[in-house]
């Protein structure tokens, strides 16, 4: 049986790039940390909505807000596709999914952008923003990927795919089976693997046998790289020269980055069944949102005051888009039936 | 002899499984320390063991595949499918593995496994956490499909899938688990798989049911008996293959009319199956058309309240099946 | 026109579809240099390059699920499972994917796709080259699925089944590849998904199959028309899903007797969802009871020849079958 | 897209164990060789009764032999395990499959003990020879020997699970899962990859995005090491490796054997249609066989002479195991339906 604990928690190394930040434009790093404190802020409330009773269900992306932001910030969202997970409050908002349209979702109305109601909270889906749908079963996504960016390089197109997942979906064979096909045709696609170090109660130790997720690269000959996920620019620097790779012929990247998940795995889980007290005593501390606030003061791109205007300004945009969502109707029952097959 | 909830009597017959033959283990993601996201398991790893109750990776066509070699080699897995909404991805070990290792190997090798799985909606749980899509592993040759409502069958029923030399598919429905409650003795007894159970008996109807609806029929049969008089059969299945063509033919020829409710899609569903062994086995006993009340051919349970409730089927939908098949 | 090999028929409508719209493209196994195990895909690749007649790498879950991307993304996939038994490590994403996407997205996604599967025994081809698991795709809601057997009509639902908005499974007949001619026009045509064909008219007893069984079917027909007299109607579903139930029922409601014929397994089979719609929808109008001839429930086909014939029905076992039910 | 040819053909590198030849054990290397004679005898007959008609399909192992060999040479086949695949002729005769078992599965006999006529021939299986049972799906015997080896090492056995496939499998799902899981429980099972380059039609580099088979296990933390399939001398010790490593509770390997395919991939293929003529035009030159030979006799195990002594011999024993299958009787047709489950 494999050893004990192979990862440091909370994780701390990284093989990112390292790079004169002083280049680094400073709208686009605040922008980056805003759209943090924006996902931060609707989960906050997605999770209240669900302790409170009015929603039976929440999954939460706390915790990965850096990791997220940082890829989006390197991505054209103008563009490029995604294929995300249920924790992808972050990279979703980046892609132009509002606190409303996730709030929406959150409260299963009939105008939820993502399903109408019919999917779980965070089953983040929108066509005109090309955020492609996925189901609830792991890994599933990675196969739709590689079509995504093969058909973008069959047509000569520039755009690069993300498809995000946890460490726990890395064990399924539609990982290695999108993994091994990406590498074959030099994909323009990046696995985004967003490491918690749980698959609900089950820990790195019994669901790999490497050290790394990044090192499942090395059996495709793809480029795997490991992060600092509690760091959006050290993500960003790591993410931007994957999509600049994959935008540019290089092939595919699996970049990992390593997160930590502030909820139990969803409502329905009770993480102290499984979790050390020790570690989630500490579980909260140094988090996403303060290393990258820190590292961003100190470049001199944000400081105490712009931090305060924005959260308020965040909190009145969350306040509203709640209010908006409570208000909205629910779908009407009849409408269940509807959209199993193309309506004319 | 004490009540208990389903999902106790399944923890319980899992636990005596496990104590009485050290071949036995259990496999599947989550059921280790977490004791399975339903808590099923709960406690089972720390009495016997991880490599007894083993937390395996996220990879349902491994422990499915790995169950058939566990087996070959000597132990009895319980495999658990999360949900069965997720033994998709394991659907190639079961069908061309499991179900087919006796056959194919003309009675050398065979497959002695139970494999576990919730099923049925009703809580939430959205498209992928409340299907049945049961009618796929009965369709196979060489599987054994049970679906026990009641506690004490549930239990009777595991014990009796464990000592199967041939494979088990054993649904569980995942809103009965803490709201059906029974008297189960702790002792080891058996049910046996392929027999159904008359749960009222009655002369002017057969209702043939399993699952969740099972006692939404019971409530709607005895409604319509307070209401209307006379009698109503109702038929908990139990075992979906291999069926219990006796008990369903006898009745429905007692009868002459045969409604079966499941939550499953219409199309295809068992319920066709068992309609097509009453049309051609008791056609001449027929008072009526045999008629199916079913889930829709939606894809799946959607989400929001009242799509979901929309999707279900109530014990008025089945009383009002009832007054018109009774009427005909 | 002229007259065409079902599997010639199959290959035109390929070669049609991929020149008269570049977002068509194949994806499978050995479908690029060597056109294919059965040649069906044969100088595809030479034609429309390596970026439109792909050759996958042996993964089946991979074509499916990278086809599910490639339709997001404005292609029209025409995968490939090499033999149907090989499509149940697809069947996740079959089932899960490509079948809900519209309904989960509420209608913003869709998932124009073809997926192509050699299906049936009679071949050799033993019991993972033989199958006819059908029913299990038919069950899923979302999808539609083929099974044409005539080359006119192999050819005018491919381009249907290209032309569709949403995911159509296609089932082709093995043993009929190289069997069955018919004429086909070299122009573009369509046949409708859902409609069934009658092949014979007749008024004493109706038959319903689909596959090779078909021509064992007409043959055992006429043979007793020849000898009995009387006649004897004879349909065609070519379309599994949805069933054509218009067709269906008019017949039975005129002939008063139905025979379900098909080489899936009996339990559960498309047969059970036939006869249960004839149970509950033409039930007054039975002269007689509801009867399936169909493969035992047996795994598959075995191997060896004097077993393969003992699992196969011919159009002597189809004969008794209409004896028996004329004169009931 | 891949780039061409990656693969020298014929395969000649090897990073297999280095060691004294001289050490080796004579007797053991005569069987070994002699095993392969055996083999290849029968699978000539094999591929004739299906030219002559007498059998619908035949699929061949001839190429394979040397790197079949030199595993059965390193396990322990009184108590190891074998997940055989469809070109194991000769690792199931070192398993005890004997030419008249193997020719009775070849006509579909009723006293095949493979299966009773009811697969197509080359499914090996025998229980009281632990040769474990498969399906002709592709890559699902690979969970399965990771099963095996996990009850094994439950029951504190030191018995190895040797399971075999070729490089095309590789891509399957079914493949990565049980490298995974095997490697996470340290299991006692090799993964012997016999890589003949080619998928029916697919060659290696439309197959994969690795150059070597072997680099799939370093996304598993799994020893991965490619050998010589030519030379059976190379393979056994490379194997034998593995097998003590195994044995030892020192976790699975990946092994892989570069092989030929000398026929086409079964009878009803036509490999001209996609192999290059020049290509077919080597094929069999320096086969295992003949390099096989070369090496025992430059060991001084081997000579002409006993080469033709056992040549003649093994003729004998498979022409009269080619009568006796002959004279089998076929299965009886009423028993195709037995056996679908457990007959008391
Ligand atoms: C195929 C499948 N199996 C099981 C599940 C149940 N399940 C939902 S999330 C999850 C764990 C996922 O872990 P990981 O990939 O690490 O992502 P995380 O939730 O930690 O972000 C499991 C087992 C599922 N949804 N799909
Ligand atoms: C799941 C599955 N897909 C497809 C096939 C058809 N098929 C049989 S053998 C084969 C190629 C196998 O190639 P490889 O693994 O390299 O083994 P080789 O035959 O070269 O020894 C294919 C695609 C199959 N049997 N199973
Ligand atoms: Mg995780
Ligand atoms: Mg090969």
């Amino acid at each position: 049986m494999a050893t004990e604990a192979r990862h440091e928690t909370p994780p701390r190394t990284s093989d990112g790039p390292s790079e004169e930040l002083a280049d680094l434009d400073p709208d686009l790093l605040r922008s980056m940390f805003r759209t943090m404190l924006v996902a931060r802020a609707v989960d906050e409330r997605m999770w209240q909505m669900n302790r409170a009773g009015q929603a039976p269900f929440a999954v939460s992306g706390q915790g990965h807000e850096a990791a997220q932001a940082g890829m989006a910030a390197a991505m054209d969202t103008s563009k490029d596709w995604l294929v995300p997970y249920y924790r992808d409050v972050a990279l979703s908002i980046a892609f132009g999914l509002t606190p409303r349209d996730i709030l929406l979702a959150q409260l299963s109305r009939a105008d939820d952008p993502t399903s109408g109601g019919r999917q779980m909270p965070n089953h983040f889906s929108a066509r005109d923003r090309r955020i492609f749908s996925g189901s609830s079963v792991i890994a599933t996504q990675m196969p739709h990927a590689t079509g995504i960016a093969f058909a973008a390089k069959a047509r000569g197109e520039d755009t690069v795919t993300v498809v995000c997942f946890g460490e726990g979906a890395t064990s399924e064979g539609d990982f290695h089976e999108a993994m091994n096909f990406a590498s074959i045709y030099d994909l323009p696609v990046i696995f985004f693997c967003q490491n918690n170090e749980y698959a609900i109660s089950v820990p790195t130790r019994l669901q790999m046998g490497v050290e790394r997720v990044a090192d499942r690269a090395r059996g495709y000959d793809m480029p795997g790289v490991r992060v600092n996920g509690m760091d959006a620019v050290e993500v960003y620097l790591a993410a931007r020269e994957a999509v600049d790779r994959a935008r540019n012929g290089g092939g595919p990247t699996l970049l990992e980055a390593m997160v930590r998940r502030f909820h139990p795995h969803s409502s329905d889980d009770d993480d102290r069944t499984y979790r050390p007290e020790e570690e989630l005593a500490v579980l909260r501390e140094n988090g996403p949102i303060r290393v990258t606030a820190e590292r961003l003061k100190s470049l001199g791109v944000i400081d105490d005051e712009w931090v305060e205007s924005t959260q308020s300004e965040i909190r009145q945009q969350v306040n509203d888009a709640t209010a908006e969502a409570e208000d909205a109707p629910l779908p009407s029952p009849d409408s269940y039936a509807r959209h199993v097959y193309f309506e004319r | 002899m004490a009540e208990k909830l389903l999902i106790q009597a399944i923890h319980d017959g899992l636990d005596e499984a496990l104590a009485e033959d050290e071949r036995v283990v259990i496999f599947g993601e989550d059921v280790g320390t977490r004791g399975g996201v339903f808590r099923v398991t709960d406690g089972l790893k720390d009495k016997y063991g991880p490599m007894r109750v083993i937390d395996a990776p996220l990879a349902e066509s491994l422990i499915i595949g790995a169950g058939v070699g566990m087996a070959a080699n000597g132990l009895i897995p319980i495999a658990e499918m999360q949900f069965q909404d997720f033994s998709t991805p394991a659907m190639d070990q079961i069908m061309s593995e499991v179900a087919r290792l006796r056959y194919r190997s003309n009675g050398d090798w065979g497959c002695p496994m139970v494999i576990r799985m919730p099923y049925g909606g009703g809580i939430h749980g959205a498209l992928y956490h409340s299907q049945s899509i049961e009618a796929i592993y009965t369709h196979v040759p060489g599987l054994k499909v049970v679906a026990p409502i009641d506690p004490y069958d549930a239990k009777g029923l595991l014990r009796e899938a464990v000592l199967d030399p041939d494979p088990v598919i054993y649904f569980e429905h995942k809103k009965a688990y803490r709201a059906i409650r029974a008297e189960v003795p702790d002792e080891p007894y058996t049910v046996p798989i392929g027999k159904a159970k008359i749960v009222r008996e009655g002369s002017d109807l057969t209702i043939i049911s399993y699952g969740a609806y099972l006692y939404e029929a019971l409530q709607a049969a005895d409604d319509f008996v307070d209401e209307q008089g006379g009698s109503i059969e109702v038929i908990d299945l139990r075992t979906l293959k291999p069926l219990d063509n006796e008990t369903i033919l006898e009745s429905v020829m007692k009868t002459g009319k045969a409604l079966i409710v499941h939550e499953a899609n219409r199309f295809g569903g068992i319920g066709g199956e068992i309609a097509a062994i009453i049309a051609e086995e008791a056609f001449a006993y027929l008072d009526g058309p045999v008629v199916r009340l079913t889930s829709a051919d939606v894809p799946a349970m959607p989400y929001s309240p009242p799509l979901e409730k929309a999707f279900l089927l109530d014990k008025d939908d089945i009383r009002a099946a009832i007054d018109r098949l009774t009427a005909f």
